[in-house]
């Protein structure tokens, strides 16, 4: 018997609802007091393609997804042919008993290469090609399986509600197949009512429907299975306040809190749910008490009776979106564009004049399968070496990147801290698994943000600056390379911009002294963020210092190799893992100091050629030793993290392991 | 405390060629923003990227140099997070109607309050005279190896595709009118749009400042020039939009577009059309969001005395929070 | 050797939802094909990227998947240097007129042997229905949290400002006129452009298939639904230019522009305008390389039989030579 | 007395014809058998800006500028002001008589930093703000000063020959100052003469105009300061054949010769000359004996007749450029685009689709002064990691880097060969000074250029591919990488592409077993190029190789190491060079072989960040020792590698030297 650990999947096609379903069960999970981790796979496809969601929930918190499902909630056959097979063994699967027949070759869906693959397994173990036959070799394997009569179920619910048109909602299956899950795990169906109430919020009837179906498969699975599954979970108490949220959503509500006032984009996966979701909280409440602009009282009662907000645009494109968004920064809005790679190489001739004209902008990045279109709904981080080195010429730029949810909130805010200090185009760097996966944690803690303007200067300053010579200088040399800088429609602050070399105002020149001169103040605020910026914002390091082995990564990856030390601690195996979050300027030093403490190194990265270890080797000459790449589209899972390391540490190791699991 | 023209002159070196139709739209642009006593603080003038792009420079307030073909994007992010500001966008044909034709259209449909001034040379000045978007069919500049292979766009026609509510044809020769022109551009509620004959004797040495005159044409009669241009105002065209119904909006689309397609022997210039009908993108944003034209987002208060943000997102997080 | 029309079908899954407007566009393009017995290898096909993008996949000639926006330059690249190969270029709304409006500009005034059909759903199908510059300003179709913000573009009246010599609209249930558009335009001499009206029942609930065929108003005598839609060619309109003098084609633009912007309750589709008096591009690149047809780039000979180049530079070098 | 080797220059206005007279000058030399090598450096601006034009010449093969010239020839004030005071001692000043007066502050195009800079350096010796005070500056240095009245001698030419409008010619002046220099140098009058019926070629009325004015002044200056001078120059006899030409004619005429039939671009400096030089030859004359496409005779004996073509295609921007490339690409045309950073910016999406698409495109890449718009033109090799790393995701691309005109040319062949065997986009970077450079070489040897174009496939060979499928598959996985091709209308060769990533006919997958396999597919090509290319195609390693020092370099920097080391031989100083040609993907196990040998590396680049040093030491671990930089915006000097070198090699030197020479 396994209590409050388990691994849940549920599949169907796209359009149907597999997303609000599996939502709902990690929030029934946070609601009954567990943690939850959701990763969503789906296809470049509006309806029909396979869409598979699989919610890991624990008493404790966790960042990741385990490779194997211990139970499978079905109720169409594509799910079941395509994952059944990998349930763990002991584990279970809900299916839809009216579909044993259904043949592998009534699924259009089935890539050729999985139908093959399955045609072969079935063939050598005498199976046929049906849901059957699948069903059949997991029960083999060890697993169990539960028929559930959804179509009777639902027929019944409807003649008890009255609601005949019920019986055709197959989108009620969702609900079903949840509720079921339940069923098996025993878990406490009121959480389940309480996660139907806040999903469905406000809509009575469409809750009551919800919690109607879900009893009677709730209760025909307690009946008909009653404590045959060994996962059971049961509701914690606890008195922390937690959040459950994805990656695009803490992202935005960093932006939010951290001052952000534009934002453009133009729609692109997985970015664009960061602006709908902006879009749909345009309009922002504000803490009066925190008004202080004594300077202009009828603007903050103002603000304070109507709200603040935020303009989202939707541009033409990306080209429109970062010069917009610049735009936005020179009249003295924290602004941001989010994008994923094509439209990054849009904006690539955008940042490089930002970064010369040393205006303050946030690229929120998130990166997906490449090259080119590549797979635009599937993890990679295979763009660091885009975002570092995108742009003709050379300019300072902050990359940040965040390793799970909580970090993307806070990078968020950073990002318009260090760009408005620094006054350079900051990118900050989120992945598609980030993005789109879903996780609980203890509510975020707000009273330590605080927002830095950094030097921006009217009034008095002005005149100051100004005193020496005659005029303000936009681009003044100074000793850290950063110049007050004014807003758009100061009085006595007027400036120049140009992409090309300037003069202290702003003015083209050509002049090879100035130039260097320009050159060099420039590249000095580099200078300048590596001392000023705390260490613990750059890296971190994770697990104890002393260990012999010690895993390098960044962004998502970060939450298998949290969970994977746990799982390793348990066996005796100790690492530390040094998570990079600046990318640029990265911290070498640091870097230095702890790598060569190490036995051994390990780089662990969604990408191809480790990109980050070839930037490491480039700044601090150290080679990391092997290589644990994954580049199918799929997230890294706790237990993959944990086989590697294994095999890396224990025995004479290749310098490069790829990994391939997923479907 | 009036401005003098003087005001709105930096002591920049200007480098165009001498008798650059340039120079015409630049004065036209300084005196207009000296007659409108616009300080230069209140101003943003954005460019592209062309010898045009360079004007900012010369220009006594805000200037943004962008890049080739992007000058719109820039001046609608920056007009958008402060209304307050008066914005103009000034570029060449190529930045405009080449590189930039996505923005140009793109722009029309959404009304911002800029003034957009486009300067109409015919060519690619600053990379060496490459025929531009808006150059002839078969024309053969000094600059070009063969006969133009292209069709030449129309911008005004392609501004009335793209809904500008404000659409003129200046020349650079003609500062008095050019300068009217601009303030009306500029006092125009919506996106004007200014294409302005400019000459550049440097490449384009068929439509020079002479052939706009008629020089290569003399009155029989009088042995006087009859030049090509004329002030359409003075035949006492009506630009404006009255009431906005279709069938006005139809028949002056008619009207403006043949306007526009007279560029051969008799070319109109002045005001084509002008719509204050259309509501404004800032007024339609201040529909969605009330406080919008009163603390736009460069006007937003973000942070209080120490640095602690004022949104205040406890609603947003209270719905994610799942206890 | 005729064509069937399974002789043009991929093997590839067909993703799109039940019921869009792409399937009736991809008849008509393989319904076409078949009947002009074009064989597959003839044909190539450009997609930019969207659900009207994935089209080439489900197409069994030459299938070429570009970027988003960006169809028009890689199709005429293709057709330049091969002018023998039927070039189709197929996208969205959003992929021509947002992100790809420069090229469709600019690709008017070229006249390029090519047909372009675009796909007017008013979405931004692929990433999830945001509104694409033909959605009208004000409406809010399911997925917009608010109004659609910005005015419309129309495609026709943008299209006739850029120079197309073959201007239509098609409406994606009648597959029968959109079959006969599409023949017409991969004949015709020069660029053709083909606005679909293309229902996204997912995104777009407001322009439906039964908005189209007018089920929200009956006839009240007979209770039969009104189509808003209408055939232009059965109202005896001539889209024909004759002798493409200035006068003629004034006319007809006006005539063009007025039956572009007729989108409410009475929608003409057919062909708009049709006209072969322009040249070419291809045939202006023979004035220049008078080997150009014959001997296009793709089919000139580069190398020897041990990879000797053909090409001989002696002169050129001799040029250079300072002996 | 120094015979046969000066460092002559010019300057005036631009849009008054330097750039001609220098090249004249340049024609001349080189038709009196001697070897040239110009440089020209010029505002981003048509008309009126400074603008000058040095010129070296030698008897042996020169590939650089020296920092100082030996004789200033100028007829207006501004050249003298600028370049008078870095003349060598015992250097000479040719100036226009009438100009004496003119004050610094009469110069509206000066900029601040250098009136200033004068200003002081005049105050400091006491002379006045004039020209007559640079020429006094001057004179004390140990300069020699020629004046000449060229009003005057116009005049009298104007009436000798009958055209009194002679006078106004100014542009007149270019000639006189080239001739003038003849006559200090005591050159031989009759190789100017060949000189200008060369460059007037045709033009009998101005040939014999420029005729008469420059024998006037060389006339005059030999009369007047006779023998005072100590160089001179002489005509020197030779059988070689000789070019005199810039990198963007090299690179076109070797794109001409590697059968390019398709170029695209968007203007812009110092890119479009290129497309310029093939537009104005875009007619082609075909050795007919090479003709054997026997398949066709109607068609080749048409070619034979009527000559190839090259398509060139201006777009309307840098996007369309690269995707109409790869669409004329696909159709079976070796098809170019050519352009700079900014540009190149646009081209990186389409880039990234070529190489996830296995389309042959060659990208000719100017670089120029960045970041952003930068200093358009003027010299920089900053853009060496963006090429690089630009795009999304990973795929395989080829760069090559030339380092003087002659590679440019071999280099342009060799991209198209590269680009259809491998069938990946090769970017070929050259520069600023490589591009507007000219250089006398011997005769290019065009009997070992040979065309590859690869696998592609048609009639027989394509029945055979299908026989054991179906139908043809594009990207079928074979063990180098690489798939056999077909061209667009190939009949049997049906095929798709997609940026998305693909099954072996090209249609979308998102199967996480066939991604890892395309991937691997695609990277392995890089592993194959690098087993298949010759070495000296890769790298060269100039000097003795058991050296103690090592430079490291890559592009037109070539030039300056290379004589600067036939300089350093003579002071004992014994140095070799490795000179990278194939950033990528990069010969490091020959680097490492090099470099290990080595006790003093070099790195010298033309950048802030010695971009080329960093690649290095993340592809070897090779940390190299120490970097000469410049990125002021012109170009190194022979002399500035020397004297680097020197004090690299002799005193306990620094990490990081920065060059600044250049006005
Ligand atoms: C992306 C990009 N491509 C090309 C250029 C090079 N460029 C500089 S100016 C110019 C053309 C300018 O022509 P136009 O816009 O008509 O302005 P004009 O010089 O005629 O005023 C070009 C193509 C550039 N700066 N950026
Ligand atoms: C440069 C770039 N930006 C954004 C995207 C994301 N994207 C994919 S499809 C699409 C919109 C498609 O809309 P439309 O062109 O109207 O085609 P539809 O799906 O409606 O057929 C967008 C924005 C992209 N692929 N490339
Ligand atoms: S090139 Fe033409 S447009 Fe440019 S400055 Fe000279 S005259 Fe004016
Ligand atoms: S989203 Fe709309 S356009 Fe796309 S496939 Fe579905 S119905 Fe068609
Ligand atoms: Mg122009
Ligand atoms: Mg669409």
């Amino acid at each position: 018997m396994t209590n409050n650990q388990l691994t849940w999947m549920i599949g169907g096609s796209q359009g149907t609802g597999v997303d609000s379903s599996a939502l709902l069960f990690g929030r029934a999970c946070t609601l009954g007091g567990l943690y939850g981790y959701g990763n969503r796979e789906y296809y470049s496809n509006i309806k029909g393609e396979h869409s598979y969601f699989m919610v890991r929930v624990h008493q404790k918190i966790i960042h990741s997804p385990l490779s194997k499902p211990d139970l499978l909630a079905t109720f169409d056959a594509e799910t079941v042919i395509r994952h059944a097979l990998s349930v763990n063994v002991d584990g279970g699967i809900i299916y839809n008993s009216e579909l044993s027949n259904v043949k592998l070759t009534d699924i259009p869906t089935l890539e050729h290469r999985v139908l093959e693959d399955l045609v072969t397994y079935l063939d050598n173990n005498k199976l046929e090609h049906s849901v059957n036959g699948i069903l059949e070799a997991s029960r083999r394997n060890g697993v169990h399986i539960y028929a559930i009569p959804y179509g009777d179920l639902l027929k019944e619910a409807a003649s008890t509600l009255g609601e005949p048109k019920l019986s055709n909602l197959t989108r009620m299956m969702n609900t079903m197949a949840v509720a079921a899950s339940f069923g098996l795990l025993e878990f406490d169906l009121s959480v389940l009512d309480s996660a139907i109430s806040r999903t469905f919020h406000g809509k009575s009837k469409i809750i009551q429907l919800n919690m109607t179906v879900g009893k009677s498969a709730y209760d025909y699975v307690k009946g008909k299975y009653a404590s045959g599954f060994q996962y059971k979970l049961k509701k914690v108490q606890t008195e922390e306040k937690r959040v459950f949220l994805q990656g695009n959503q803490a992202t935005a509500l960093g932006k939010l809190v951290g001052g952000c006032r534009v934002q453009t984009y133009y729609p692109i996966s997985p970015a664009s749910d960061e602006s709908d979701y902006l879009e749909a909280n345009q309009i922002l409440k504000i803490n009066p008490r925190r008004l202080s602009d004594s300077s202009n009282v009828e603007k903050t009662t103002y603000l304070e009776k109507n709200g603040g907000s935020v303009l989202v645009l939707q541009t033409e494109d990306e080209t429109a979106a970062i010069t917009a968004a610049i735009g936005a920064a020179l009249s003295g809005a924290r602004s941001s564009t989010s994008t994923s790679g094509p439209g990054f190489c849009l904006m690539v001739e955008g940042m490089g004049w930002a970064g010369i004209n040393e205006v303050p902008v946030v690229i929120t990045y998130y990166q997906r399968g490449g090259p080119s279109t590549g797979m635009p709904t599937r993890q990679e981080q295979g763009d660091l070496r885009f975002a570092l080195h995108a742009g003709q010429g050379e300019f300072p730029r902050i990359i940040l990147a965040s390793g799970d949810q909580r970090e993307c909130f806070y990078d968020a805010v950073h990002s318009f801290n260090y760009a408005e200090r620094y006054q350079l185009p900051v990118i900050h760097l989120i992945d598609k698994t980030l993005a789109n996966s879903t996780a609980t944690y203890p509510m975020f803690d707000l009273s330590g943000i605080r927002i830095d303007r950094g030097a921006i200067t009217n009034g008095e300053n002005l005149n100051n600056l100004s005193s020496g010579d005659k005029t303000y200088k936009r681009f003044l040399f100074t000793e850290d390379g950063i110049s007050p800088r004014t807003l758009l429609g100061t009085k006595g602050g007027v400036f120049w911009n140009t992409g090309d070399e300037h003069d202290e105002y702003g003015h083209i020149t050509e002049d090879p002294v100035v130039r260097v001169r320009m050159m060099d103040k420039r590249m000095k605020k580099l200078e300048t963020i590596d001392h000023e910026v705390p260490i613990q914002e750059r890296l971190t390091l994770h697990g104890n210092e002393e260990s012999d082995v010690t895993i390098v990564s960044w962004g998502s990856p970060k939450g298998a190799i949290i969970d994977a030390m746990d799982a390793l601690n348990d066996e005796n195996i100790h690492v530390n893992f040094l998570q990079i979050r600046m990318i640029n300027p990265l911290p070498s030093e640091n870097i230095i100091s702890v790598l060569s403490r190490a036995k051994k190194t390990i780089g662990i990265e969604m990408n191809y050629s480790a990109q980050l270890a070839g930037w490491i080797r480039e700044s601090t000459g150290i080679a990391i030793d092997h290589h644990v790449v994954k580049y199918n589209g799929r997230p890294i899972s706790q237990d993959e993290v944990c086989d590697s390391i294994k095999k890396l540490v224990k025995y004479d190791a290749p310098k490069r392991l790829v990994l391939t699991h997923g479907t | 405390m009036a401005l003098k023209l003087t005001d709105l002159k930096t002591s920049v070196h200007n480098d165009w060629c001498p008798g650059c139709g340039d120079f015409g739209v630049l004065n036209a642009i300084q005196m207009s923003l000296a007659e409108m006593d616009l300080e230069p603080h209140r101003v943003a003038v954005f460019s592209g990227i062309g010898c045009s792009g360079k004007i900012p420079h010369y220009i006594n307030t805000y200037g943004i140099h962008t890049l080739h073909g992007r000058v719109l994007p820039y001046a609608i992010g920056a007009k958008l997070a402060d209304p307050s500001l008066e914005v103009i966008a000034a570029g060449g044909d190529g930045d405009g109607m080449g590189i930039g034709a996505g923005h140009m259209v793109n722009a029309g449909r959404r009304n911002v309050d800029i003034c957009y001034i486009m300067f109409d040379n015919g060519v690619y000045g600053l990379t060496k005279g490459q025929a531009s978007p808006t150059l002839s069919l078969g024309l053969k500049t000094k600059s070009l190896s063969g006969p133009n292979i292209n069709e030449a766009i129309n911008p005004i026609t392609l501004a009335m595709a793209s809904g500008y509510t404000f659409i003129a044809r200046g020349y650079s020769y003609d500062v008095r009118q050019l300068k009217e022109l601009i303030k009306k551009g500029i006092n125009h509620r919506g996106s004007a749009f200014i294409s302005i004959l400019q000459p550049c004797p440097t490449y384009n040495d068929i439509n020079t400042m002479e052939w706009h005159g008629g020089q290569d044409r003399k009155d029989p009669a009088t042995g006087k020039a009859m030049p090509r241009v004329y002030r359409i105002e003075e035949k006492g065209y009506d630009p404006s939009i009255h009431s906005g119904d279709a069938d006005e909006l139809n028949k002056k689309m008619q009207e403006v577009n043949s306007l526009g397609n007279q560029l051969g022997d008799e070319i109109p210039i002045g005001l084509f059309y002008s719509n204050e009908t259309i509501p404004t993108y800032e007024e339609r944003v201040a529909e969605r969001l009330p406080n919008y034209l009163k603390t736009p987002p460069a006007k937003q208060q973000v942070s209080g005395p120490s640095g602690e943000p004022v949104a205040d997102i406890s609603a947003l997080l209270d719905n994610l929070c799942m206890t």
